[in-house]
């Protein structure tokens, strides 16, 4: 079964939505005219410019409310995250001591020229996020938090050093693309160095999705208002499954 | 907060305003109206539709000869009911198929038809009461949250999907869910009945309508474990029927003023006076809280000139209602957050004024409506705007807080629109909670010389309503800039005088209860 | 010469746009998706669901921004309006002198179960709007203000009587197509009594453009912000040129 | 508005204060950095790149022998002047393309070097007091709108779209234009040169990107009639050299702290007060207003706990820029509106905060940064969190405002955003202008009680600090959580104690010239 849905403005599937954007354009009503049609070339149906207006030489803002045509098969999606283990911090250490029998050992850091580390510190801090407990605070884990603005090259040669099992960076910002770049360099360094299959490779960050990450050939990422906890139970149940696997060979 | 007032002034305006309604309620006394009469109808229990589609009340009535007017319907009903030995319901069904017609009922003495009449005005009464009780019992048990109230409105012109956004702006905060009446129904001399799916602007006003949104809400006030009031509206032709509906259907709050038919939808005011009093005395049994309607004056004129045409309505509405026999706390007396944003420290104004009605009606059940006027398609300054209105209410602890929407001027709200407006007043009111108990207003300041501007104009306005009289002033433009002769307008002719047996059951049950319930 | 614009978030041509909507289901991670898709499907690229949260039961909003890669052909658009001949009130009057030698009668009102007249006495009364005088203050016209829901039969009843040579209606709300409904009843209502070539036909209200009027079969529509003395000149321009026409057969 | 504090605690935070920071001085004055070196042939009139693309002012430094470094490179640098009869400018271009070098120059005497510096070091300090001058003149032609000054920042990566955003910003309302740094340029030990059309999160800060800036806000400062400013980021690595180049292209303000770097860059802590001081004092002569960046302070922690340690910020800032020459017209303390909104009465907190600052430093330029850590893609409501924060400015009488962003959570501000966030703040401001002046905080309300719990919370810090020493008190995370060692950190390298003979004519040049500008 298939269930369709569209956007609700005050009646089933009438597909309003709301929009605003600039146009390069010094005002007039011709260049309402010209948000108009752009919006009807972008496919929506009843366009309505509710303001226009100039905010300055040359440049005008535009708000419109308009119907959508189209429709999106909500059955089709899967949930796209790795948050799917809800375990608790107990639960974690107990499942880490018992599949795999030591300490995991994680680094994380805010690669590159990014200094926001606040993010990264939230996951691996005792502290924690929202109340739930940072991987310091968890028996089973050994973290190292290399902190901000640290050079790919530098955190490959710490995970060889240490022999870290998890690799945990951040990327809050994302302008021209610098998140893109700064993790795929990680990723490729890693392979280059034949690290790869040797570490859980996480990203995360605000504007991470889990499908980015995949994209980018990590294990996992995770977006905005993530606990640790889900991070923490994602890397305990990956390396778990990795032992069976090697096991088995 | 903080305002120093001139106690005096505010004494003589309560004078001025009890001078000026004095006569207006010597001639009420001495009319009715063809909605009076239909309501006295339905509290019987007559409802339902004819096969034309004629709401039964009107075809009764509409039934009854010119000559047996002045006596009121309520008699010439009672004989029927002695007898048939039907129920008024029945009854009703059955002169709607043409089976009985009002005039073949002679026999029957007046006390017979009384008698006839009086178990049937007893159950109608019980019915009501039983509707306040419940009221009650679902406030002590579902508490509200503290006020300002947050009220939104629904509007979409299908009562079920008026529902599904009522639900939702309940769960999203809303204390209070009013749905707006179709463009037009206000000069509608009759109710429409059913449950309705079409209308431009709102949704129709109907018994079914107000009990499908009373189901859903009485339902999610379980889920949220606070009671969720419902509001509709009665001001128009059929004021005192939509108030016997809503006391049925327990509805919480009514739009009723004592002159916005008159001023705003051209509604003959003897018409409206008349029907105003006979529906607030309901509103009192009922417990129901009236909203007035002077955001309407600032609507059509400058919000900073007609502040004082504002505050002499909120006094002749509280006159008017106590009058009826409305206790303070079922008052809700309106204003709006109209003056021009862009006016330098407008903001300054609009908090001189709230606080000036607060000061003044401490116990009203202030209603405080939001911008609309000064709304424009740009979404983000109206969504700034509403928060300096969320801010003003809060601060001067307005009562009921009708939520200011980001879109007011594109569209009737859409169901994200009252999730957005419903946030701002949650985040606004809570992180300036008690801003207001934390500032004291400069005495000589700005906002207290507007306070005092806005209430000596006020005087001086009553004082010339009260040398003309409160219908030639009307007639002279004294209000909203619009004249209304006392003979014109809709609905004139569902005016009648009284004759010496004219009888209508239900008042004389009102008064004598109201003294009571209004203490 | 063909100028295409697009929108403008922080560079040229990035096409940077803001949406919001609801969508009628309950949030989660897949809703978020659901969002992001339905971007994807309108046609808009380097989708970003900046906000997605549970606004009820059943029901989530959504903030995101995106980049369309359409553009808009400036060049092309004629502005649609009959704002065109800018003058002033005594040049107005004068003109009417002149070319028509007698009072314009003018008949404005509110139709249907509309009661928003502040728009239309904006464009009729004296006072007029934001300092530009209506109507009523001019020496060649003479007009009648019907006030607000009239009736359109009362309407064209009033104007034959009269022989009203403008007729304005207004029209504020729009739900469920209300205004057009009343605009087209008018219009009809006009040929069937075949007053429609007597008299100039325009409407007005927040919605209205030029050529929703022109699709309704009126003269001219006039929308937000209309100036009355914009209206004043092309009633008279109008109504001069038919008379030349008319000299001319 | 009024809040009742107690002065004798401001009293001696100030004296705390001056005892933490002397001994700070005296190792100041002890000691130079590379940085400082580079700035004094800047200064000179050295600029340009080297075939490599090294800074030229890096390459003379560098090529300097170790042991002469403590006696400062101004000396050698002019033995080559004298020797070789060059201007400073065509001297380092020749020695970039190794002509020259540092070390052939031996026969000169001292003084005949002071000689052949002395033109250069008068036409340098000209050139500045000449932007100097040049800017007082403009803010009287072309003055600007009152305060708070609305401040926006600019951070496409290119200069290019920068300067359109500027000057669209500008007819929008800014009054002052921020560019902000590329990411990691304040890690680099020195300034990147030329225009420049790629960064990250920012543009990197370069004297041509300054003149570029200048000369289109000259140009739309003109076309508005009120002069439009503009800012830039020193703090960092190469805070001596951003001042000069800044002065050269006359910026109005600067961000200059005196902790910024060593808490939230890890830069050496010596290294920062050295150069701190230095770049300060150039402010100072050239009419900078410095911006300190207490609100860092509370981006990372949460900023009711933070509120003390933000005011001892600002009590060691004010000290420090003192120290350097800087009147208090000039010193831009920082502050901001961070904390978390849904807390009930925030509002209150932060309206305590900030007119605690403005009571305590009753002259300086305030600067109130905006909310940021508890933005989300919830633009709307963050729309109204800058809101409140606009309306906590003027009702506090904040100096310079930098605009909250609605997109803070999301991107660098669109062109459209910073639009809407202007419009926010003219509203808000202009709605709001004089509320402060018409209300008195309650006595012993809970805004006064907030205000004397940070006050004194302050002190009880500050006397810590005092007791351990500034540079141990960092060490032990005194401050933002974050410990720093004396001797870790970036730049330490780049630190060199002063020789007998060690000789900067700039700093003997400013000291004299400053206690007359600071008057
Ligand atoms: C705090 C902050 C700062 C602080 C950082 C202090 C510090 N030590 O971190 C300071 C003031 C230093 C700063 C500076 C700058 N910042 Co800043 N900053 C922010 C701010 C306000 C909040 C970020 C934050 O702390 N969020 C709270 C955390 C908890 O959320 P989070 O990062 O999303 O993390 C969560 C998830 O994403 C996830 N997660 C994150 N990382 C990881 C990693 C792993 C492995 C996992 C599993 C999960 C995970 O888990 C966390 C908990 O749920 C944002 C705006 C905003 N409101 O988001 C701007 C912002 C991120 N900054 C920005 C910029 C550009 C800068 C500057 C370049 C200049 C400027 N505009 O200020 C400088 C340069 C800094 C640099 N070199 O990188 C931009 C980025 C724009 C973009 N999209 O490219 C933003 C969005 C502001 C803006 N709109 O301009 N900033
Ligand atoms: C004032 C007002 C009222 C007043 C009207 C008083 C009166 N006598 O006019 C009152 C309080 C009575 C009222 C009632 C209702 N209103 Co009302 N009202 C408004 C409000 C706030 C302002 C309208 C206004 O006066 N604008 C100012 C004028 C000058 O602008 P204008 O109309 O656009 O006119 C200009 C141009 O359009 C043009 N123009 C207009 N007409 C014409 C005609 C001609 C011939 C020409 C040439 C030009 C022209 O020239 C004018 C000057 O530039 C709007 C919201 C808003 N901010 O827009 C809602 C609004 C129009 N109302 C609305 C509604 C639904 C109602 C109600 C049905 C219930 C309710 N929600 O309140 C009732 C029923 C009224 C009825 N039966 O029609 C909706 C309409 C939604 C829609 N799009 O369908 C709005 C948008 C509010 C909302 N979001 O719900 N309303
Ligand atoms: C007091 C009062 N009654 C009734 C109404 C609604 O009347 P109508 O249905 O005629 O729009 C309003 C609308 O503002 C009002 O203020
Ligand atoms: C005082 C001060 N200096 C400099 C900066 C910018 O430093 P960076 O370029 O390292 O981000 C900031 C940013 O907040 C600051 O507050």
């Amino acid at each position: 079964m298939t269930q369709l849905v569209k956007p609700y403005g005050d009646t089933q599937n009438d597909g309003k939505v709301q929009l605003s954007f600039t146009l390069p354009l010094e005002w007039s009503e011709a260049a309402d005219e010209a948000a108009r049609r752009l919006a009807g070339k972008m496919g929506f149906t009843d366009v309505q410019v509710v303001d226009g207006r100039k905010i300055a030489t040359g440049y005008s803002f535009f708000v419109l409310y308009a119907s959508t045509p189209q429709a999106v098969d909500v059955d089709s999606i899967a949930p796209s995250s790795e948050r799917t283990h809800a375990m608790s911090m107990d639960e974690i250490d107990a499942l880490i001591e018992e599949r795999i029998g030591r300490k995991i050992r994680v680094a994380g850091a805010c690669i590159g020229t990014d200094a926001h580390t606040v993010g990264i510190d939230a996951i691996l801090n005792m502290k924690g996020y929202k109340g739930d407990y940072g991987l310091e605070r968890y028996h089973m884990f050994e973290t190292f938090n290399l902190g901000s603005q640290v050079a790919v090259e530098e955190l490959v040669r710490f995970a060889k050093q240490h022999r870290i099992d998890a690799l945990l960076v951040s990327q809050a910002v994302t302008q021209k693309g610098s998140d893109i770049k700064n993790f795929t360099q990680l990723s490729e360094l890693l392979e280059a160095e034949g690290l790869r299959d040797d570490v859980v490779l996480i990203c995360g960050g605000p504007r991470v999705t889990n499908r980015l990450a995949g994209e980018l050939g990590y294990d996992a990422g995770f977006g905005r208002g993530t606990l640790p906890s889900e991070v923490a139970a994602f890397i305990a149940v990956r390396l778990a499954e990795r032992r069976r696997d090697a096991a088995r060979r | 907060m903080e305002l120093k007032i001139d106690r005096e002034c505010v004494a003589r305006c309560r004078e001025l305003a009890a001078a000026i309604v004095a006569p207006v309620e010597a001639f009420i006394a001495a009319h009715s109206t063809v909605s009076v009469e239909r309501a006295a109808l339905r509290l019987l229990g007559v409802d339902g539709v004819t096969p034309e589609e004629i709401p039964i009340p009107n075809a009764i009535l509409d039934a009854l000869p010119e000559r047996q007017r002045p006596a009121g319907i309520a008699l010439a009903f009672g004989k029927a009911l002695a007898e048939t030995g039907l129920d008024p319901a029945a009854l009703g069904e059955a002169m709607a198929l043409g089976r009985y017609s009002l005039t073949e009922f002679t026999e029957t003495p007046e006390g017979a038809a009384r008698g006839a009449l009086r178990p049937h005005v007893e159950s109608g009464l019980e019915r009501i009461s039983g509707q306040r009780q419940a009221r009650s019992e679902l406030l002590e048990r579902l508490p509200q949250l503290p006020p300002p109230l947050l009220y939104v409105i629904v509007a979409s012109g299908n009562i079920y999907e008026d529902r599904t956004a009522a639900v939702a702006a309940a769960e999203a905060g809303a204390q209070v869910v009013a749905v707006i009446r179709s463009t037009g129904q206000s000069l509608l001399d009759f109710v429409p009945f059913g449950p309705t799916t079409e209308g431009f602007g709102g949704t129709y006003a109907t018994q079914a309508n107000f009990r499908i949104m009373r189901v859903a809400l009485d339902e999610v006030s379980e889920k949220l474990g606070r009671y969720v009031m419902l509001t509709n509206y009665a001001s128009g032709l059929c004021m005192p029927e939509i108030a016997v509906m809503a006391a049925i259907e327990r509805l919480d709050m009514l739009l009723n003023d004592s002159m916005y038919g008159i001023l705003f939808r051209d509604i003959n005011m003897k018409r409206t006076f008349i029907d105003q009093h006979f529906s607030r005395m309901l509103n009192a049994f009922s417990g129901i809280i009236i909203n007035t309607g002077e955001d309407n004056y600032l609507t059509t004129a400058d919000a900073v000139d007609q502040a004082p045409a504002v505050l002499a309505s909120q006094f002749i509405n509280e006159e008017f209602a106590h009058r009826a026999g409305l206790p303070d706390r079922q008052i809700g007396l309106g204003d709006a957050y109209e003056i021009n944003p862009d006016l330098e420290d407008s903001f300054l104004y609009q908090v001189a004024q709230a606080q000036l009605a607060r000061e003044i009606f401490p116990e009203a059940a202030l209603k405080y409506m939001p911008p609309t006027k000064h709304m424009t398609g740009d979404i983000f300054k109206g969504h700034l705007i509403d928060a300096m209105f969320n801010l003003t209410s809060v601060m001067t602890g307005q009562r009921i807080h009708l939520c200011g929407m980001l879109t007011e001027a594109i569209h009737t709200p859409f169901l994200g629109d009252r999730s957005l407006s419903l946030e701002n007043a949650r985040y606004i009111m809570n992180t300036a909670r008690h801003f207001g108990d934390e500032i004291v207003l400069r005495p000589g300041g700005a906002v207290e010389l507007r306070a005092h501007d806005v209430l000596t104009g006020c005087e001086a306005l009553l004082e010339r309503v009260a040398a003309t009289g409160l219908m030639n002033a009307i007639e002279s433009a004294t209000f909203a800039d619009v004249s209304r002769a006392p003979e014109g307008g809709r609905g004139f002719d569902g005016v009648f005088e009284r004759a010496p047996e004219y009888f209508n059951p239900f008042e004389e049950a009102l008064r004598g209860s109201l003294t009571a319930v209004s203490s």
